[in-house]
Formats: C-alpha cells, structure tokens, sequence
C-alpha cells in the first residue's frame, strides 16, 4: 500500500507548503450583476482521498470487514455513503473512494486501514484531484449546460455520484448528502479548464468565486 | 451521341428532344465473359476499363439498387494522391492522372476541379511526419509543398491563426489534388462503358455466388441466375456480406462516416482544407456548398446514420479552424458506409475461388480511388496478375506481415 | 446511442469507446513459430465476421466507472440487447446491493 | 395592383408596438409579432429575391420553413447571415436585411439574362460541356460558375455572439405545439410523467393561430391560452418555444436549436444566441403538422403566387391581406377555406378555380359570393415583377383575370421529415395524396396533421391518443383527457399533378422554386434515364435547396410516375436528411471554440513556469514548457542550446509531470505485467527500475518507459505522455477482459503526482539538499536505477528513482502533486548555488536525440521493438502481447527501416525531420530510398546538426555515407550514418 497519509497544509511539519490557489483561480464577483449571485463556486483544498480496489475474490469478505468497522458496507453504486467520518463514493465495480475532511483524520485513517487490511489496494490519490464546489439557487441551470446525465433534483438526489463527461473532461459529480451543494471533481491537470468550463457557464446567473477552502 | 458544344445547341433549339438515356436499362443476358457485383463508381470505371483496354466488352454491372447509389453518392468528393508509403503512392498517383484526363476520355464533364489539398500541421512534430509524406510523394514524382503559416495564411486566410487552441504552423499542400463530381463520375463510367458494350443491370440484387470445385460459374441475382467467367467484388461498404457468400472473411469492418453540406453560399473556401489539430476536412462545391466531414462513428455499423457524438465532435472542428463557419448553417448531414481495413488500406486480389476477384477496403479513400481502382481491378480480371501499382494490395499482407498502415493505428480500423 | 452500463446506467455514446469485434485471444502453446498458432493469431487480430446483424463487441467506459463491457448491439438497427461486465461476474452482488 | 397590405384590427400582432426596420436599405415598419415576411408584405412588397439559376424575381411562397424563395440578408457586419428565411424571421426594432443575388439591384439584376439562355441551361447540361480545351475547366469555366453560383454571401469575420448546450431528459418529448401536440403534451402532463414541449414558434398554438377555428364554442386561441397556461404551470413540463428538432438519433436522442436571442438586434449580455438541446427522450410524439404543396403551373413562381394556407395565415396571424385582387388555385376544400376567410376580411377574391369540376359542400356561402371556374386550370401567369394577370382555361374555355395575388392550394404534406431520420420509410396515403409515416421507429410516433389526418376534431383526438399510447408503452398510469368540440371541416381534394403532357404556353412551370427546377426538367431526367428518383435529385438538383424540396419533391415526383407509367409509391420517395431545418455550425459546436475547443492539461508547476516565462507546446492536451527563455538568448535556439550545456555541465531541472504514470498493485502484479509486457518486469528487483516495453498484439511498439517495483507486489509503471490514455486503457483491457484471474489492480496516478527530472553532474548535490535524512544520495546508496519511497523537504512524501534520459546522472523526483510548486521553488533554491536552471522539454528532446533515445518520431505505430534496437531486452520465451506476431518474417526482416544515428559531413549542414535518405551519389527514386530522418536537432555538445534515421538495414550500414534529401525544402545534405548514440554510449557520465 502507498501511503500518503496525512498530507495536508495543516502538518506544519512539512517543508513545503501546499499549492491552494492554482494559477488559473480567480477570486470574486463575476458575470451578470446582481444582488445575490445565482452560483457560488469554491475550490475544496485539504481533501483525503483514497482510491480503493477490492482484491480478486475478496469483495464479500471487504464487504464484511466494513461493516463491521464501519455498522455497515459504505458501498451503493453511483450513490455517496457516509460512514465513520469517511465520505465512501462507489465508481465502478468493486472501486470506490474514500474521502475524509476535517480533524481526527489520521485516526479514521488507520481504522480504514484496518479494516481493508489485505483485502483491497488502497492509494491515496487527493492530489490528483481538483473540486469545486458549487451552491446557489442557479446550479442545476449551470450543470445541465455540460452534464448529460439527468440532473433532475428528483433523480439525482442527495449524496448521488456520478462519473461522466463534461467538456471532454471525466469528472465525478456529486450531489452532497444535504442535497444544498454539488461537488465536481476532475484530475489535477484539467482544473482550469474545468474551471473556465464552469464559470463560463455561470456568468449568465452571477457567480461569486469563493477563496479556496476547506468545507 | 457525341457531347459537343454542337449537340447543346442544336438540343437548345429543339426542346431537348434529341438526347438519348445516358445509358441502356439492361436486363441481364443469361451469361457474361466478366460480372461485376456493384454498380458504384469502382465497379463502373472496371467495366469501362476492361472494355477499353482490355476490349473485353461483353461485361455486365450488378447494381442492387440505382447505380452510385452507396458510397460513390455519399462522400466528400476529394481527389488526391498525398500518400506516404510505397505501396499507396503510385496507386494513388496513377488514379491522379486519370482524374486528369477523365472529362476527355469519358465524354462526360465530371467537374474535376485540381484547386488543391491542403494539410494544416500544428507542432513540430506534425511538421516532420507531413515533411516525410511530402518528400515520399516528391521521390516518387507527385507534386507537394511544405507551406510556412503565411503562406497558409495567403491561400486560406480564415483560418484561426490566432486565438486557436492548437495553432496553425503550416501546411502539406498538394496543388494538383482536389474535387470532382461525384455523381458526374458514375454517370460518367456507366455512359463510357456502356456505350462500349457493357450491360448495366440496375434493381437486381445478387443473393449468391455459384461455385463449383472451387470455381466461380455465375451470381444469383433476383432477376435470375446470370452466368460469368468471371467476377469482380467492388460493393464496398457491404464486402463482408457478399464475401461470405463465397466463404470469406475479411480483414474489413462497416463503419459509417457521416459528411455535411452547408447552404449555398458565395465563395469563401478556394481549396479543400484539412484540420491537423483533429479530424475534419472542408471543400466548396462548385454549386457554393461547403461540404465537410470528420471522425467515422467508432462502431461498426450498417445503418446509414450517424451519431450525434460525432455530429457534434465535427462541429468542433469546423469552428476550431475556421471561426467564420460559425454562423453558417448545415443543410444536410447523411452517413455512407465504409469498409475500414485492418491497416486503413485498400485490397484488389484474387480470391481463394478461382475466377472471383475483390475489392474493397477502401477506409475514407473510396472515391478517389474510383479510376485508379477500376483501372487495377480491371487489369487483374484481364491478365492475371496484379496491376504494378496495385501489388501491395493483397490480401496476404496481415499474415506476412506487410501492412500498409499510414497513421500507424494498427489494428483498430476506427482509429484509421 | 445510448448504452446501459450494468455499473452506471444509460449513458451517452461519447463516454465510451470501442475496441470492436470481440475476439477471443487465442491460447498460445510453446512453439511461438509454429504456424498454426500465427494463423490463429493473424485469424483473431486481422479478420472479422462483421455480420449485418447481432454483433459481440467489447467497449469502454473511458469517461465513467472505467469498465470493459460486453456488449451485444445489432448493427443494422444499434438496438442494443445485453450489456455485461467483460470482467468476472463476482461484482453483480454488488450491483443490486 | 399593389400587393399586400395591413389590415385593421385582425391579427395577434401588438399594434401598440411599432417596429422600425429595413429592406435593402430602404425603411419600413411593422409590429411587434410580425415576422420579416408579413411586414414587408404589409407593405406591399412583393420581390424578396432572385431565384438561383435564372435569376428571376421571387416574392413569398409560404409561411414557415417551407418557404424556398424569400431568402434574404440579415444583420450587418460580423452578424451578417445569408440565406434566411423572412418567413421565420421575428421582426425586431432595427432588423436590417437585404435581399441576395441580384446585381445591380432587386428590382434590375442583369443575370437575368440567364433567363433567355433557359434552353441552354437545362437540367444537367454542364455535365455535356466545358470540356475543351482541357484546361480551361479550373481556369475559366469553373471560376465563372462559382462565382454565379451560390446565394448568400457569408461573413468572414468572427462571430461576436455565443452558443450553448444544453440537456434535457423526459419521458416523452413532444414536438410541435399545434392542436395535436398541445392535446398530447396535455395528456402527458396531466398523468404526472416528465414532458417536454418543443415548437419552432414563438407562441403555442401552430395553426390555431394562423385560422379562427371554434372550439367549445369559443375562438380556438381561447383555448390554446388555457391550455399553455395549465402546462406552463406544471413543474413536470418543460416547454421550448423557438425551439426547432433538427435530429433524432440511435436511443431516442434528440437535438434541437433554441433560437434564444435571434429575434433581438443582439443577444443582451450573458444570453447566448442560440441554444443546441441534447434531449433524451423515453418515447417522442412527432406533431409537427403539415405542409401545403403548391399547384404547378406556367409561371408559377411569380412574386404574388402562394400558398393558400399561407394567404390564410397572414390574414389571420398577422392582420395582411397578401393582395386586393386574389385569385383561389385549388384542388382541395382547404383552398375554399381560404376563399371564404378572404371574404370575411373584406377581400374577395377574383375567383376561385377548382381543378375538380364539383364545388365542394359546406362552401355554398363562398360560390354565391365568387365566381367559380369548375374543372379549371391556370394556363399563363404574367407580370413582370409579380403577377399581375392569369389566364384560366377550362370546359367552357378561357378566361383572363387580374390579379396581384394567387392563392395555390395542392393539398397537404405531412411533416414527416423527422421520422424519415430512422430511415422509416414514409407510405403513400391515396386519401390525401402523400407521403405520411411509416411505421413508429426508435421511439417516434407521429400523430395529428402529421399522420395526414387534417380536421381539427380528429387531430385533437389524434393527439391524445397518442400520448395514451406511448405512456402505455412506459407503463406510466394514464388518464384521457376531455377534448374541446370541433366543428366540422372539409379535407377533401383531387390529385391535381403537373401532366408532362401539358400543352406549354412558352412560360416555365417551377417545381422547385429555389433551384429553379422546372417540370421539363424533370421531363429531360427521365429522357436521359435518369428515372430513380435518387437520380432525378441529383441530375436536376430537384430537393437540395435549404427547404429540403419541401414544396417540391412531390411533384416531381408525380411527373416522373406519369412519365414512367407508375404510381408516386413505386416511383419512390427521397428520405429527408438530417437537420430538419437548417442549423447554425457554431450552435452546435456550443463553448467548444478557440481556446475552449478541447480541455487543456496542465502541470502542477504550470503556474510556476507561467511566472519565469515559459513558451509552452502542445503534446497532446497538455502544455508542456518547451523553453525557459532568458532576455539576453538571441533566439529560442540559443535558449535550447544554454539549457542543454548548463544540464551537461551543472545540473538543470525539468518538469516531467505528463508521463504516464499507472500503479499496479497485487500479488500477481509481476505474472501480469509479464503477460502485458514484451520484456520481464518480474524480474525486476524491489528498488529498482526497469525498462518498459510494450507491443500492441500485433508485435508492434505500442509504448516504452520504466517501470520502478516499490515493493513485491507493487510496481508503477512510467508510460509516454502521448500513449499514457491508451496504455492505460489497454492495461485494463488485459486486466478485465483477457486475464481477469490475476490478482492486480490498476491506478492511474498521473495526476496525483508532480514529477521532476533533475539531471546533470551536480544533481546528487542538489537531490542531497532535498531529501530528509538518512538518505544519502551518493553513487553507492543511491545508484542509476534505484528506486525508493521516502520523504522530502521535511517530512513530503517523495518517490525518488535514480532515471537518465539525458545521460547524465539524474533522478525522477515524485511528490504529491500539490506541492509541485513549492517543490520546484525549492529545488531552484537549493540548486542556485550549482547553477540549476530550468530547462524545457526542447532542451530534453536534444538530449534524448543526443542520447539516441526513441520518442513519438520513432514510436510511431509502425515500428517494432527490433526495429528501435530493443529486441535485447524483450524476452523470446513467454507469451505476452504481442509476441506470435511480432515474429513474422517481415517484422524481423534486416532490410526494415531501423534506428541509427545521422550526422552531417559539414557539422553547420541543417538536416531536418522528414527528409529522405538515400545512398550517395544515388539518384533519389522510390527505389533507392533507404528512409527519413524521425527526429533532428542541432547538438550543442556535438556542435553539430545530428538526427535519429529509420534506415532499410539500419545499424548494419553504419559509417556509410548517405545524402540526407529534402525536396521540400531544397536541401541536399551530405551525412553519414552513425549510431544511435552520440553522447557517451558507454553511459558513463549516469553514473557519476
């Protein structure tokens, strides 16, 4: 298993500091004026996430050890399942990610760890990522402009997950389990474009960039 | 009848009265020395050329539906010979010199405009793989030139020189490429060769092939069983279904590739135009329509119609190189069916059965094809034995291991 | 077209690629030269059946949960009659869960 | 005879609202709800434009996207648009348009003279001419043909407006807001299930709004009004106005075009001017009605002469009476209809000539107010610059009238172009004399005016009906709905066709308009053999027009049947091709242009490389710095060459983030990867590198790189930047579909890590600057080709393998990709005091030239692992891919082009990618070509232009002379062939 476990710009320890404001990444009101904006966007920096893959045969058994770390097996196709702290998004056939926030994260790291054991790989893989992440009354009018799966607040519910293509970009999009936001997560290197895809595509409501954060 | 300027006048003068049909509504006699299955242009110019320099003219075209009615009515009707490899060149270069002679020798204006091909690049690397083609077709005696992006810009200036995702550096300009019209060429052949003898059976679909002790004898065709010494396979597009009929596979896969036209317009596009930068090429008719195309559906395919994937990806590249494209409008959009080989090259071979010939394979490169395959095929049914410029065609080349593979895609024919 | 990934549900053509036929690799035996086996190996990289009709093809879903999938379309029509996993079937508890 | 004007009171325009516009320069006004079309017929113009061929002044036909003569101009400058339709123009304040082909003017156009030359320029007389000389075709006739040809002139300035996609998802799509779509939609809506209502209109109601039906006792509007503002107010409907289906494709995908912003001067700021919808579509109800078809007679293009329905429509929508002096042309009840609201407007038409010789019933009101010619026929239309006389023959024989309008009515064609998508092939329909739908396709299913059913009554039922039966197809619950009561409506007719026969009074008789295509036209097609209707298309360019031959192609049709003695359903039918209506290019491109036209990729130091002035080249989707320019380097060469001195004689670091770079993980990780690769990566040792090569199955190079094995069960594989997406996707299908019994996973982690090259004789200094202690980066702890895991910069997590593919001593530094900026800021700052520069990828594919490293030029898809001198380290004795066929006698033929190196005689000599190689003093001929240079670049360690060859025998002609040939660029170089390798090919200086 690789390890990468508690990278974060919070260690103060580490000698170099964390990248949180991409080149690309403009702050502040933009697009049609307006009282209120119609979307606010902010890049989600601070992230654990981890790609996990059961091993061949030992789905069942993962399945097993899961719940009885976690009270339940975090995993529902195409939906995001919070447990033990632990964002759990399944993306394909016996492969989810994993995605943990905020303090204590070292140690649901090691019961996750724990809990995989030997019956899955596990790679962190949060830096390979860029989310934004978006509110506002307008979003949906914002999405179904890239997305082509159903955006229908009544399909794609709360904590609903889907991998899809958006500009000629693969991205995860998410609804969060509250149902107020949706988060798009997209590989590292496709962030200014996804970025100018998405604030392009805002501009007409008004749009508030937000600093980047943690959420 | 002759087509002169003296024939247009008298007709002018006398309501038309005197043209006759351009060709015969054959029915089919009960045997033939030569049977071609396939009344496209490909199957058309072998008539004519068997007739012509084989004088071999008791020849009859087997057309399922109206003749030119499958990819020879369906394409972006570019003509070039801007290949790289040794064995596409002189082909392609001897189909060049029969376009260029065509409206003389066929008596039929076919509308063969040499306005240029131009291949767009946009990176260094482009640049020398354009330079190797370029200078390949310049040892063999085909005319090319490597453009600087002014010069590009001199010939084509709407091009996104400037805000481009993918810039322009320069171009592979083939001057003596071009377009012709397509339909013209079919009506062309079919007049040609039939007023050489040659029987064009159209509405008659062939349903089997008779062999006996592996030996071709004849087709059977819903108007009947027609008998041949030999037969020719040019049904592009439908290869694999009628190559099964005489127990073949083939290196081959349908796939559909869609073309566009727009609305008429006033010139603004002089030569025809390739994306480097993606998949997309763009001509002007003589009638003002740009007609352009792109990227094949990816799937293999028998429905003539297209995805709106790669409806929307040409669209893309339509304004990605041309910005003023913008506002014009699509009039129509209709899928052909093409036969993409393993290595995105041709076969014109003799097959296992003794007296049955094919060809077919022709990816993207069909129509331009249309003379120099006629021509080859033709020769092969005739003699024997593979026309010089046509022997790297063969259909043993995958398991020797000679493709001829120009993009380097390999095995995957929509990647070709 | 629309295919029905078994992990992600309908989804657009531009999501995924395709690979063709689905052939079966041959199984390769010792003798690397042996002529039989290069026929094969010629037989399943080159040739095609490419039917007007029911087609078995292996696709990609490159923009999505990054499966092969088996699919089994009608090339005449594109109707599409059954998608799978390439993969094991051990996952399918998974999809109904 | 003046023409149209506007009249008092009627109409859905907004009198309130005056519009300003203009028409070829001169002013006009309308109103607010007018389109182009009805307004300037307010006015009482009659020409719109010139006809393609003949030039022949044309006015309206129709009213809607039929229309194949009122093409004009519209907008100025960068807007400008050609060919539009002034029937489906919204009028605005400020609209200016112009009317197309015509020079001097409108009114004069001297290539009217093309008119007398009529004779001559028959259906397909080009293909006869032009042919001599040879030559003059490209430089005479063919210029002068395009110059006569086409309509509109494009704008070729950039398009200031912009575009958007959009996607929809319902269970039924309804398409067409007239009585049967409203009824279906309704239907839909009312059972709960997810509808969208699409129309081209701006308003609901189709031809409620064009005629004064009574529903339930009240004006139809009425209840088109209720009925859009129950849907308007359901959260399960989704209704598009201005919204035309163009397509339908495979899985009930549709797309359709909002005209968002075309009815203003310019779209508001932030609105796009057009929206392309992608809607997918459970079941789709096609309610898109029918168009009337012209009767065809001598002269019948004459500006003045109309469809009948459309003279109806602009009376009642519009409040025009396109005339003060109509005539009715008619062979159907519907051409009565006409007749009668005329009257009731106050017009009365000047006759009303039925091609049957009995007046229909339930019009005895109309023949008591008109003169009625029974069994007639319209023999002659004249008039200059629009009809101002017709002569009527019948029974009784002749009669002239005067007129300056002629209402046409031939019966009804159901829109069916959208079902015909499918290739449906469209059935004949004896009762209405047309083409209606075949069977229900792919999800579609017509209904209302569209199946040829045309009274009101029938078309609401129709409609419902249909919903019905598609909810019940999706199992949805339905319930009917009460429909309104119709009154009763005659839809008989005649089959009037144009007889070939028909004595000729000298006029033309158009069949379509657009191309001028006559009916002796059509005659000469079938005269020359050109019978199948595809043929007929083609010959005479009958149905190509931007109407599709809407108006058209049936009554060519009909000639052709007679002229062949068969039925319109034997002599065929032509299948509309896709877009329905025409669609703008850059709507459906969307926000994919210029810079957005694909995604960028960029590098975690992209920012960073952006403050020192980087010049970046497109590889694939990335951007890679290709130079790190200095003010004082005298040109981007100098550049290159200062960043390749400084890597050979200091140290310099470059960014090589864009390799590929894939985890994989398992137990049978090694057993794997030794199927998947052509050389043995078990056998690489925990710790180290190797070397990758992979081949596609049929023995040639897919791609090359390193792997480093972390660990027993753990290697990550390091693959080409432009095969990375390809590689991976074959990795997976090795793992998921050829042997998914192996217990190894696959991770893409490219971009998860950053990764910097830091390479040149003080980078062991540099690297031991960076990594937290113990680790000691010395030749003995930290040797070429190991490969660790250990921590950074205090305590970053790092992947460090020692790696060269410069030469010199180097090493490939990982650390997670966010702090890749940071990463590099330091390793300048520890480096300064070695002199570390940055250099770019230019400089690194100087070094890798010098080095002999194969790369894209050499990896190209053609060659093989022996080919690139690489069959030492692939191993004969196990399957992998790729192995059976990589060994057929012409992948293994010496005589293949193979890698060596080139290097000019006189080292100033420039050899350049893509020359030709040929043996000196050899004349350059296909056959004594012996291959081309695939990569060259001037050597700054060499001084010296160098290249790497693919040469036939390669390595086997080494020292030969050869002449380096490039006609393309008129150089001649005399060279020799080398090895591969020009620097250190003993590999000395990595191991420093």
């Amino acid at each position: 298993m690789s390890d990468l476990s508690g990278v974060s710009e919070r260690d103060a320890a580490f000698g170099l500091t964390l990248e949180t404001t991409p080149h690309y990444y403009g702050c502040g009101r933009r697009g049609r004026a307006g009282a209120e904006p119609g979307v606010v966007l902010q890049l989600v920096v601070g992230d654990e996430r981890f790609n996990i893959e059961a091993r061949r045969g030992k789905t069942d058994e993962l399945f097993i050890s899961l719940r009885e770390t976690f009270g339940r097996a975090p995993i529902k196709p195409m939906r995001t399942v919070e447990a033990g702290g632990f964002e759990f998004i399944s993306i394909g056939p016996s492969r989810w990610h994993a995605i943990s926030r905020g303090p204590d994260r070292d140690e649901r790291h090691a019961l996750l760890r724990e809990a995989i054991h030997d019956l899955a790989t596990m790679v962190e893989i949060a830096h390979g990522f860029i989310v934004f992440r978006l509110t506002g009354p307008m979003v949906t009018e914002v999405l179904i402009k890239h997305v082509r799966v159903d955006l229908d607040p009544e399909v794609f519910s709360p904590g609903a997950c889907v991998t899809t293509e958006l500009h000629g970009m693969t991205v995860q999009l998410r609804r969060t389990c509250d149902g107020d936001a949706y988060e798009c997560a997209v590989a590292r290197s496709y962030g200014g474009s996804l970025f100018h895809a998405l604030t392009c595509a805002a501009d007409p409501y008004g749009l508030l960039v937000l600093p980047a954060g943690d959420v | 009848m002759t087509f002169s300027a003296f024939e247009l006048v008298k007709n002018a003068l006398t309501g038309q009265a005197g043209w006759q049909p351009h060709w015969r509504k054959a029915r089919p006699k009960p045997a033939y020395d030569v049977v071609i299955i396939g009344g496209g242009g490909h199957g058309l110019a072998t008539a004519y050329y068997l007739a012509k320099n084989f004088s071999i003219t008791n020849v009859a075209v087997i057309e399922k539906g109206w003749i030119g009615s499958g990819n020879a009515g369906r394409n972006t009707t570019i003509i070039r010979s801007n290949y790289m490899l040794p064995g596409n060149i002189p082909f392609y270069e001897l189909g060049m010199k029969l376009w260029e002679s065509m409206e003389q020798d066929l008596n039929f204006n076919t509308m063969v405009s040499q306005r240029g091909v131009l291949n767009l690049y946009h990176s260094d690397a482009q640049r020398d793989s354009f330079a190797r083609r370029g200078n390949a077709m310049r040892i063999h005696g085909v005319d090319a030139e490597l453009l600087e992006r002014e010069a590009v810009r001199a010939m084509v200036p709407y091009l996104d020189f400037d805000n481009a995702r993918f810039p322009i550096r320069g171009g592979l300009l083939q001057r003596r490429g071009g377009t012709a019209r397509h339909d013209a060429v079919v009506w062309g052949y079919a007049r040609a060769a039939d007023r050489r003898g040659v029987d064009i059976i159209e509405n008659c679909e062939v349903t089997g092939l008779r062999i006996e002790h592996g030996k071709i004898l004849g087709v059977e065709t819903t108007q009947g069983f027609v008998g041949a010494g030999k037969v020719g396979l040019s049904v592009a597009g439908s290869s694999s279904r009628v190559a099964a009929m005489a127990g073949m596979r083939l290196p081959i896969e349908a796939h559909v590739l869609q073309a566009f036209v727009s609305e008429s317009l006033k010139p603004v596009i002089d030569c025809v135009v390739t994306f480097g930068a993606g998949h997309f090429y763009i001509s002007q008719s003589d009638k003002g329509s740009l007609v352009f195309g792109g990227d094949l559906d990816p799937y293999p395919s028998y429905a003539q119609r297209g995805s709106l994937a790669t409806f929307c990806d040409v669209m893309e590249n339509a304004v990605a190189m041309l910005p003023m494209l913008s506002r014009l409008r699509i009039l129509r959009n209709w899928g052909g069916l093409i036969d993409m080989s393993m290595d995105g090259s041709p076969i014109i071979d003799r097959t296992p059965t003794d007296g049955l010939f094919f060809n077919g394979g022709w990816c993207y490169g069909g129509f331009k094809a249309t003379p120099a395959a006629g021509f080859c095929l033709a020769h092969f049914i005739a003699s024997g034995d593979p026309h010089p410029a046509a022997a790297s065609y063969r259909l043993d080349r995958f398991a020797r291991g000679c493709v001829i593979d120009e993009k380097g895609a390999g095995p995957s024919p929509n990647l070709h | 077209m629309l295919i029905n990934c078994p992990f992600c549900g309908l989804r657009d053509l531009g999501e995924f690629s395709v690979n063709g036929e689905a052939v079966a690799r041959p199984v390769a035996h010792d003798d690397f030269d042996d002529a039989d086996l290069r026929a094969s190996f010629v037989d399943a990289v080159y040739f095609r059946d490419n039917p007007a009709g029911l087609h078995r093809e292996y696709w990609f879903h490159a923009a999505g949960c990054q499966s092969w999938l088996l699919v089994e379309r009608d090339t005449r029509t594109h109707d599409i009659s059954k998608v799978e996993l390439a993969r094991s079937q051990e996952h399918d508890k998974e999809m109904t869960s | 005879m003046t023409g149209g004007f506007r009249l008092p009171e009627s109409g859905l325009i907004d009198r309130s609202r005056r519009i300003s516009f203009t028409f070829d320069g001169k002013p006009y006004r309308g109103y607010a709800g007018d389109t182009l079309a009805s307004a300037l017929l307010a006015n009482g113009v009659r020409i719109f434009g010139r006809s393609f061929k003949y030039h022949r002044p044309r006015g309206v036909l129709g009213s809607g996207h039929e229309e194949p003569n009122a093409l004009v101009e519209l907008r100025v400058n960068a807007r400008r648009e050609p060919n539009i339709k002034a029937t489906t123009v919204e009028l605005y304040e400020g609209l200016e348009a112009r009317s197309q082909n015509r020079w001097p003017s409108l009114g004069f156009d001297a290539m009217a003279l093309n008119g007398l030359l009529k004779p001559i320029f028959a259906a397909g007389f080009y293909y006869k001419t032009f042919m001599w000389p040879a030559p003059f075709w490209e430089k005479v006739y063919e210029p002068m043909i395009r110059r006569a040809a086409g309509l509109g002139a494009a704008g070729v300035s950039e398009d200031p407006d912009s575009y958007e996609r959009a996607h929809a998802h319902c269970d039924v799509l309804v398409i067409g807001g007239g009585p049967a779509g409203l009824t279906a939609a309704l239907t839909v809506a009312r059972s709960g299930a997810k509808v969208v209502l699409c129309d081209e209109d701006a308003r609901l109601g189709g031809r409620l709004l064009h005629e004064s039906q009574i529903l339930d006792g009240k004006p139809a509007r009425q209840w088109v009004d209720e009925v859009v503002g129950e849907l308007a107010a359901m959260s399960n409907v989704q209704i598009l106005t201005r919204t035309s289906v163009a397509a339908v494709f495979d899985g009930g995908v549709y797309a359709a075009l909002e005209h968002v912003a075309d009815h203003l001067v310019k779209p508001a700021p932030f609105m796009p001017r057009q929206r392309f919808w992608r809607i997918a579509a459970r079941k789709a109800i096609l309610a898109s009605g029918a168009i009337e078809r012209p009767l065809v007679f001598p002269g019948n293009d004459r500006p003045g002469i109309m469809l009948a329905s459309a003279v109806r429509g602009y009376l009642y929508r519009f409040g025009v009476a396109v005339g003060r002096a109509i005539a009715i042309y008619t062979a159907t009840d519907d051409g009565w209809t006409t007749a009668r609201e005329l009257i009731k407007a106050g017009i009365k038409p000047v006759a009303v000539i039925d091609r049957r010789t009995k007046a229909p019933d339930l019009f005895a009101d109309v023949a008591d107010a008109v003169p009625v010619v029974l069994g007639g026929r319209i023999i002659a239309a004249k008039g200059a610059k629009g009809v101002n006389s017709i002569t009527v023959e019948n029974a009784s024989g002749r009669h002239e009238y005067a007129v300056d309008a002629v209402a046409s009515s031939g019966g009804f064609n159901p829109s069916i172009q959208l079902a015909s998508h499918f290739r449906g092939r469209p059935a004949w329909n004896d009762e209405i004399q047309s083409f209606v739908a075949g069977d229900s396709i792919g999800g579609l299913t017509t209904a209302g005016a569209a199946t040829g059913i045309y009274a009101l009554g029938d078309v609401l039922q129709s409609g419902s009906a249909t919903a019905l039966a598609a909810l019940a197809a999706l199992e949805h619950p339905a319930k009917a709905i009460a429909l309104p009561i119709a009154e009763p409506e005659a839809t008989g007719l005649t089959a009037a066709w144009w007889q070939p026969g028909n004595r000729d009074t000298g006029a033309k008789a158009f069949v379509d308009y657009q191309h001028d295509v006559t009916a002796s036209d059509v005659v000469l097609a079938h005269r020359e053999g050109y019978r199948s209707v595809e043929h007929l298309k083609r010959y005479t360019t009958l149905g190509m027009a931007t109407d599709q031959g809407r108006t058209s192609n049936l009554d060519a049709l009909a000639i052709m049947a007679q002229l062949t003695g068969r039925s319109i359903s034997e002599t065929g039918v032509t299948l509309s091709r896709p877009p329905v209506a025409p669609i703008a290019i850059g709507a459906v491109a969307g926000d994919h242009k210029r810079e957005a036209f694909r995604p960028v990729r960029e590098t975690p130091i992209h920012g960073y490389a952006l403050e020192r002035g980087a010049i970046f080249v497109d590889v694939g989707q990335w951007k890679r710095p290709q130079y790190y320019p200095f003010p004082d380097d005298a040109d981007l060469l100098a550049t290159a060459n200062r960043e390749v001195n400084q890597v050979r004689s200091q140290v310099g670091v470059t960014d090589v983030s864009t390799l590929g770079k894939i985890e994989v993980e398992g137990p049978d990780a090694a057993a794997f990867l030794d199927r998947v690769c052509a050389m043995r990566p078990s056998a690489i040792k925990i710790g180290r590198c190797g070397y990758l090569i992979m081949l596609r199955e049929d023995g040639i190079l897919l791609d090359d790189g390193m792997f480093a094995r972390f660990a027993e069960d753990r290697y990550v594989a390091y693959v080409s930047t432009a095969h990375a997406a390809s590689t991976y996707r074959h990795m997976q299908y090795c793992r998921q579909v050829l042997w998914p019994h192996f217990d190894v996973n696959l991770t893409a982690i490219t971009d998860v890590w950053v990764q910097l090259a830091i390479a040149g004789p003080k980078s062991p200094a540099v690297l031991q600057a960076l990594v937290d202690p113990p680790v000691e980066i010395t030749r003995a702890a930290f040797p070429p080709m190991k490969a660790a895991e250990i921590t950074v910069c205090n305590g970053v997590p790092a992947r460090l393998c020692g790696l060269s593919f410069s030469g010199e001593r180097s090493f490939e530094l990982g650390v997670p990709a966010g702090y890749g900026k940071a990463l590099i800021r330091r390793v300048m700052e520890v480096g300064a005091p070695y002199g570390i520069v940055t250099y770019g990828s230019e400089a690194m594919g100087v070094m890798r030239i010098e080095k002999g490293h194969p790369a894209g030029g050499e990896v190209n898809g053609q060659t093989t692992a022996y080919d690139l001198g690489m069959e030492r380290a692939t191993a004969k004795d196990k399957d992998h891919i790729g192995q059976i066929l990589s060994r057929r006698p012409a992948l293994i033929d010496p005589a293949r082009p193979r890698l060596v190196g080139i290097k000019p005689l006189a080292p100033t000599d420039r050899i350049r990618g893509g020359a030709h190689i040929f043996p000196k003093s050899a004349i350059p001929s296909p056959e004594t070509d012996l291959g081309w240079i695939s990569s060259s670049c001037y050597s700054p360690t060499l001084s010296s232009w160098i290249g790497l060859a693919l040469v036939s025998g390669g390595p086997d002609r080494i020292g030969e002379k050869v002449s380096v040939y490039d006609p393309l660029r008129n150089s001649e170089v005399a060279a020799e062939i080398v090895p591969s390798c020009f620097v250190d090919p003993k590999g000395e200086r990595s191991r420093v």
